[in-house]
């Protein structure tokens, strides 16, 4: 196995490149409103969740600027209110949720799977133009009172307590939702029927069986966020008194509502990051994926189990102690799946053959930021250390190791990984890890400081501290700006791509997918026709050629059984 | 149908998909998809209504005096003869029997009309006696069915430890939150005062009234939002029957509508009794 | 400031902020000082360069000089004064109250402490080129937790045996958070290391699965987390179940701030005393929105909710002086809601519990005068986070120059400002809601007092309000 | 799309074929019958007092009805066992959602009750 390869020349060569391509295949702007390619669509909203993310950034530099010393700065404290409830609702409604399974998971998913579209491309258009107006509702938010609440939108001070724009801002999520619903949908339908000969359950990419358990949780769960929202306009408008205690309702059931949805939600951001990063470890690694099976039935088990945990964020709501009970329990077997996956990520990279390109930096930053963010979970999830680290920054810290260095990097990650192939240019290796590792330094520099800080009490969602959390505040709004400057350089370093860019090969990487088969960036209809399946991680079957600049079918390759 | 190229003798398969049964699945499999967000999107509602019920039987057993039993057990029986038509014009077109097909949807197009015809004279009925959900909720005189009835459920609608507070009361004491002018008025007609308006009866039971008829009209004002929307499919369903669009091969349409259409008959079964059948 | 103003100058002006962050690196060499020169348990500054206090200056003669100057006759609260002591020019009261006015002469190291030993906040505003400006300071706002400083690298000091039980197994879980994270961490190093790509050099494709290894990482886990599961719902019952004896204390959270109520009918605002090492069990309920009451030298915290009662408590320990704070977002002062406790011996908690039950009677036992109540009530109960007496605009009305005005409601009707009018205001706030300024409804905000004002208070408030008629109003 | 090939994806698939199953039309009719029949019994049983058990009556009547249109008008009874996966989940996850919720409330409902009554005897205080 370790025998110095020489490249031999194949006599037969893919085409890497084509004269008409997706991108350039129509011209005029009614030929992207009004497409139904899935790549056109995923490009739309790669450019609009980028910019949403660019607009939640913003608000997070503010917050952090604002919180370097103790006193107000800049803002009053109901300016710092909104700031902060834009910052959430923004980075979690219109980035996070839609970003890898909307943007990604809308150009590479049918190519993987070797289809020419989604199986409802109307209804693929459908959503992003749901997702669309939704981020208007919320500009619309933003220019008119803006918002308070806090992106959960707590009753009773959501409906009757602030004079900000509840009622579009609810409006707006309600119409992401179902967006979310949408993609869910037509992902699921896809990957059901839409798959290509010899490609069964068990040779499905990892990156589809995230995708997979993604669909299912936006399918179970998001319809209940929008009952719940529903009832809360309701709420608002009519004052039904289902939640509002004024009225004889009950804001713990609100809790309950809200959080049926937003917890499986974490995991809708978090299952398609794992399913990114399974697929990166493995390319460039050069190895099969260490424990496919695991990997692929911890995605289904952790979207079944992420249903039945919610109560965990209610521990201190004032939930009952027989609850409290369950839902710590239960929170505890979700842990396991989400271990297994790393220690098989891990294992993945034993006697590997391990290239630290920039993707590959993006995913073993995650492992280690989801590592952490994952392990200090166990503190919430225990009831007694919950009880005080429960709405301090603690929780802060936390989820923002899962939801910025999970899913954040995780995102960073695919899109330089398949950058080639969506767009046919290649990018700077150097600026990119000088990018990577810059974030990533910065994520942990502001992130870690708010772990000690909560811990000894610094509560979340405060304009305004006491002296003697202050040097954490220091270091939490330096690591931001350093942060700032990596995703800063990153943004220049793809944004170069595009016009001073090599072209890319149609397989950069060496992954044995059947997205790299077609040449980058695909042509309209994708595959003439439908690739033939195999093990997606039979990494031999794939060889670098020098001429191309990229990897080539291997001459004379027999696919291993495993 | 922009992306109907590739399959020329088949107008109506995509170009993505292998065949018409490969479409036919797709959908068949979408819309059930889709039909699980649906009953996920109404447990929200159902959860409130069994939180509140459990919680609040007394309320709910009085409350439900309001609707009227006969006009909630007419439309049922119309739902389930538009479904019964429904699925008779899945028939039709599996069988490609145009005719029966464009009768049918009209029938059933016509039954969701007639649904919506009762519902809005019950709405109006609701409306008139002040039974409307949230604020405005403000009931007069036999809201809750003839005085004799009213009063014979008085019992049932006080829960006791509630009860023996209210009789503690000294009457004609007004509330704080706007119900002296309700009560003043009701006192200068003179009238006896009904449990629903009587000054004595606690402002936090009389919200759970208001509670009521907040999930009643949430949860009937969704469904009847489903079935505006499933005219409106059927209607166009109905349009492309006429211009004979449906075949054998190629019914999914029909079909999955019927489906949306049987779900949303199945939601009005379970709200049915869940509402208007409490005693 | 409204959120698009702030969107504009964020935008155009973050270059600017950033350069004034250097400028702010300087000021706060005050958190820094060792905090042992405090003196122990007692809430004091963290030491700072100079600590000025107040009375230096003779504020009624600047006061006298201002009114002469200006030709009118103003008076002053007792916070207002305090602020003047510290250099604020009277006619920049009005800016002051909402934290714009630049003190000309002061250095960023000096503390200014009130006359109660309060500390007034010296910060710098960006907003308002960086001059220092005085902060609008909760008067019960403390200006550090001894708890904090006094506890380990993670958490504040434990102050009772259950909360220790809560560290130990926070520890616990430390540890294995600090095992498994090197074993990751290494682990990835070395092989990112160990196996990098060189030339010529293949992965090794055999290793695919290993069903051994895979079954014993699922296993190990489980076992740990099942550990920590039990150990930590045995102290959570610890946590929730207060033993029979213990001393009931109500508190009610309102926006924003904390009332109270003793067995005995003596009420507290804002903070509370205790005996030492005498369990108390809090029973908790709010009058608006939810709130949380989160004490972590307890460890403990429960969200306190409008329509039911929520119960928290703690053993008291060695007497101390601890943090209270809110922790689930309710508005625009959440950040500044927070609570004393103090835990003293018994004889000092009764000695403060009496002093306290007589806060309207002066050191004779003669009743104060109304305008005195008055303006304590406008400060304990709360009256002061929505209603100024600057004249700006909060979440009600304010009360500068309202005496004799005529109010407009939402309902068409109008009153004069009276005796009657106010009084009603109070105990039925929701019969006549006033329009703000621009014809808009305040709204149904009010809390509903009169179940806790008694006829004195309400009188009190309506002293003070005539005090402040000849104020001019904002809105 | 070559015969081989579509083998292949059937296999993929694990169809069951069946999904174009025309129904008799006495059994749309006589299903459309058992429901209006179970409609008016349990509006009859609905004016019967039968305590504890009416709920349940009701519950179960409506179950009934609601099977029989999943299984014979939405064809679920000869479809894909897979579209009967889903729908029979969705129905576990609507039970698990409220049946939590519901275990919640019923052990807090004392405390909200409690604070009720203080509630009432403030307003009748007054």
């Amino acid at each position: 196995m370790t025998q110095v390869d020489i490249p031999v020349e194949s006599p037969v060569r893919p085409v890497q490149h084509l004269d008409k391509n997706f991108i350039n295949h129509s011209k005029g702007f009614l030929s992207w409103a009004l497409t139904l390619d899935h790549k056109r669509i995923g490009l739309m909203y790669l450019a609009g969740i980028s910019l949403s993310f660019f607009l939640g950034g913003l608000f997070a530099l503010a917050i952090r600027l604002e919180l370097f010393s103790p006193g107000m700065q800049f803002m009053d404290a109901e300016t710092y209110n909104q700031v902060f409830t834009l910052h959430g609702a923004v980075m979690v409604f219109l980035f996070i949720i839609p970003g890898i399974p909307a943007a990604l998971g809308n150009v590479v998913l049918p190519l993987m799977l070797g289809a020419k579209d989604v199986a409802f491309p109307r209804l693929n258009l459908c959503s992003y133009y749901l997702w669309l107006s939704g981020a208007a509702f919320f500009i619309w938010t933003l220019f008119s009172n803006g918002l308070d609440t806090g992106w959960t939108f707590y009753t009773p001070y959501s409906t009757s307590y602030t004079d900000t724009s509840v009622i579009q801002a609810t409006a707006g999520v309600f119409m992401l939702g179902f967006s979310s619903i949408f993609t869910g949908l037509n992902f699921l339908v896809t990957i059901h029927k839409m798959r290509p000969p010899g490609m069964t359950w068990h040779k499905l990419p990892l990156f589809l069986w995230g995708m997979y358990g993604t669909a299912i949780m936006q399918l179970l769960a998001t319809p209940v966020l929008g009952i719940t929202l529903l009832l809360l306009i309701m709420e608002t408008t009519l004052g039904i008194g289902i939640f509002d205690p004024q009225k004889g309702g009950d804001p713990v059931l609100y809790q309950h509502f809200f959080w049926f949805y937003s917890h499986p939600a974490v995991y809708i951001m978090i299952l398609p990051a794992m399913a990114v990063v399974s697929e990166i470890i493995a390319a460039f690694s050069r190895k099969h994926i260490f424990g496919y099976r695991m990997i692929a039935y911890s995605s289904v088990s952790i979207a079944l189990l992420s249903f039945l945990v919610w109560g965990h964020h209610m521990f201190v709501s004032s939930e009952s102690t027989l609850a409290t009970l369950i839902f710590s329990a239960i929170t505890f077997t979700i842990a396991i799946p989400s271990a297994i996956k790393v220690f098989n990520w891990l294992a993945t990279l034993y006697k590997g053959s391990v290239a630290l390109d920039t993707p590959m930096l993006y995913a073993l930053g995650f492992m280690w930021l989801f590592t952490i963010g994952g392990l200090t979970g166990l503190f919430l999830a225990v009831l007694s250390t919950d009880v005080v680290l429960h709405d301090t920054y603690f929780v802060v810290a936390h989820f923002h190791y899962v939801m910025v260095g999970g899913t954040l990097f995780a995102f960073l990650g695919g899109l330089h990984y398949w950058w080639p192939k969506m767009t046919g240019k290649m990018y700077s290796e150097t600026s990119g890890r000088i990018a990577a590792v810059t974030a990533f330094i910065g994520f942990n520099l502001a992130f870690f400081p708010q772990f000690i800080m909560g811990s000894r009490g610094m509560p979340r969602r405060y304009a305004d501290y006491t002296a003697d959390f202050e040097l954490y505040h220091r270091l939490s709004t330096t690591g931001t700006l350093i942060l700032g400057v990596g995703l800063a350089l990153l943004a220049y370093t793809l944004l170069r791509s595009l016009f001073g860019g090599k072209k890319a090969p149609a397989n950069p990487w060496g992954s044995a997918t059947i997205e790299w088969e077609c040449p980058s960036p695909p042509p309209h209809h994708n595959f003439d026709h439908p690739p033939l399946a195999t093990d997606p991680y039979d990494m031999e079957r794939v060889e670098w050629d020098e001429e191309v600049q990229g990897y080539v079918p291997a001459v004379g390759h027999r696919p291993t059984a495993h | 149908m922009s992306d109907a190229h590739g399959h020329g003798d088949k107008p109506f398969l995509a170009h993505h998909f292998e065949d018409e049964d490969h479409q036919f699945d797709s959908g068949k499999l979408g819309i059930w998809a889709f039909l699980v967000t649906e009953i996920l999107f109404f447990s929200g509602l159902f959860c409130a209504y069994v939180i509140y019920r459990a919680m609040h039987p007394e309320v709910f057993t009085f409350a439900s005096n309001a609707l009227d039993t006969q006009m909630g057990a007419i439309n049922t029986g119309v739902l389930i003869f538009s479904s019964l038509t429904a699925a008779w014009a899945v028939r039709n077109a599996q069988l490609g029997q145009k005719t029966g097909l464009i009768v049918n949807l009209s029938i059933t197009i016509l039954c969701a009309f007639g649904f919506m015809g009762i519902k809005y004279l019950e709405y109006s009925h609701k409306f008139d006696k002040g039974l409307f959900p949230g604020d405005k909720y403000e009931a007069k005189e036999g809201a809750y069915g003839d005085e004799s009835k009213g009063n014979a459920n008085t019992v049932a609608f006080t829960s006791p430890d509630e009860e023996e507070s209210a009789e503690e009361a000294e009457p004609g004491v007004a509330f704080s939150n706007g119900d002296s002018a309700e009560a003043a008025l009701a006192e200068e007609d003179g009238e006896e005062l009904a449990p629903w308006n009587d000054p004595n009866v606690p402002e936090a039971t009389k919200r759970k009234l208001k509670i009521f008829f907040g999930i009643y009209f949430c949860m009937t004002g969704l469904h009847g939002i489903h079935v505006l929307i499933g005219i409106l499919v059927l209607g166009w369903l109905l349009t492309r029957a006429i211009r004979g669009h449906f075949t054998p091969t190629y019914y999914g349409p029909i079909d999955f509508a019927a489906l949306y259409w049987h779900l949303v008959d199945l939601i009005w079964i379970y709200l049915f009794p869940l509402l208007y059948l409490i005693n | 400031m409204k959120l698009q103003a702030f969107l504009l100058t964020t935008l155009l002006g973050l270059a600017g902020a950033s350069a004034g962050l250097a400028q702010d690196d300087a000021a706060p060499a005050a958190a820094d000082a060792p905090a042992a020169e405090a003196p122990a348990g007692e809430s004091a500054p963290a030491a700072p360069a100079t600590i000025r206090v107040v009375e230096d200056l003779d504020v009624d003669a600047v006061i006298a000089a201002f009114n002469a100057e200006s030709g009118t006759d103003r008076t002053f609260t007792a916070e207002e004064r305090s602020w003047i002591g510290a250099g604020v020019a009277p006619g920049d009261i009005d800016a002051a109250h909402q934290g714009y006015v630049a003190i000309p002469s002061t250095d960023p190291n000096v503390v200014i402490i009130n006359r109660n030993g309060e500390e007034l906040r010296v910060t710098s505003n960006a907003s308002a080129g960086r001059a220092p400006v005085i902060t609008h300071e909760s008067s019960h706002m403390m200006p550090f937790a001894p708890e904090v400083d006094n506890g380990t690298f993670w958490m504040a000091k434990a102050a009772s045996e259950t909360a220790k039980d809560v560290d130990r197994m926070f520890d616990f879980i430390m540890w294995i958070n600090y095992i498994f994270a090197a074993i990751i961490g290494g682990l990835m190093v070395l092989f990112c290391v160990k196996y990098r790509r060189r030339p010529g050099v293949r992965a090794d494709q055999s290793i695919t699965h290993n069903t051994p290894l895979e079954i014993t990482w699922s296993i190990i886990p489980t076992i740990l987390v099942a550990i920590m599961f039990w150990g930590g719902y045995v102290t959570f019952l610890d946590l929730r179940t207060p033993p029979p004896d213990s001393m009931k204390v109500n508190a009610t959270a309102y926006r924003w701030g904390w009332n109270f109520q003793y067995p005995n009918g003596v009420e507290s605002p804002q903070e509370f005393h205790v005996p030492e090492n005498t369990p108390i069990e809090m029973v908790m309920t709010s009058t608006d929105t939810l709130h949380s009451f989160h004490l972590p030298a307890y460890r403990t915290k429960s969200d306190v909710l409008p329509n039911r009662y929520t119960k928290v408590w703690f053993n008291s320990g060695e007497p101390g002086v601890y943090r209270v704070y809110c922790t689930e977002y309710c508005g625009k002062d959440h950040s500044n809601m927070y609570a004393k406790l103090v835990v003293e011996p018994r004889e000092d908690y009764e000695a403060w519990l009496t002093k306290t039950g007589n806060w309207m009677v002066d050191e004779n036992g003669e009743m104060k005068p109304l305008l005195e109540i008055g303006e304590l009530t406008y400060n304990r109960r709360g009256c002061k986070s929505c209603h100024s007496i600057d004249g700006s605009m909060g979440t009600g009305p304010t009360f500068a120059g309202l005496w004799g005005l005529k109010r407009d409601f939402d309902d068409g009707s109008s009153a004069v400002a009276d005796e009657q009018y106010i009084n009603q205001s109070i105990r039925d706030p929701y019969s006549q809601v006033v329009l703000n300024a621009n014809g808009v409804s305040y709204g149904k905000q009010m809390t509903i007092y009169s179940p806790m004002l008694p006829v004195e208070q309400i009188n009190g408030i309506i002293e003070f309000i005539k005090s402040l008629e000849g104020v001019p109003r904002k809105d | 799309m070559t015969a081989a090939a579509s083998t292949e994806h059937d296999h993929a698939e694990g169809h069951d074929h069946g999904d174009h199953h025309v129904l008799p039309l006495w059994l749309l009719i006589g299903t459309w019958a058992a429901l209006m029949g179970l409609t008016i019994f349990t509006v009859t049983a609905s004016t019967f007092h039968l305590g504890a058990f009416d709920l349940p009556v009701a519950m179960a009547i409506a179950t009934i009805k609601a099977t029989l249109v999943m299984l014979i008008f939405m064809h679920l009874g000869f479809d894909k066992s897979f579209h009967s996966l889903l729908i029979y989940g969705s129905f576990l996850f609507v039970f698990l959602f409220i049946s939590f919720v519901w275990i919640d409330r019923g052990q807090y409902q004392v405390d909200i009750n409690e604070k009720e009554q203080q509630e009432i005897a403030i307003d009748l205080g007054q």
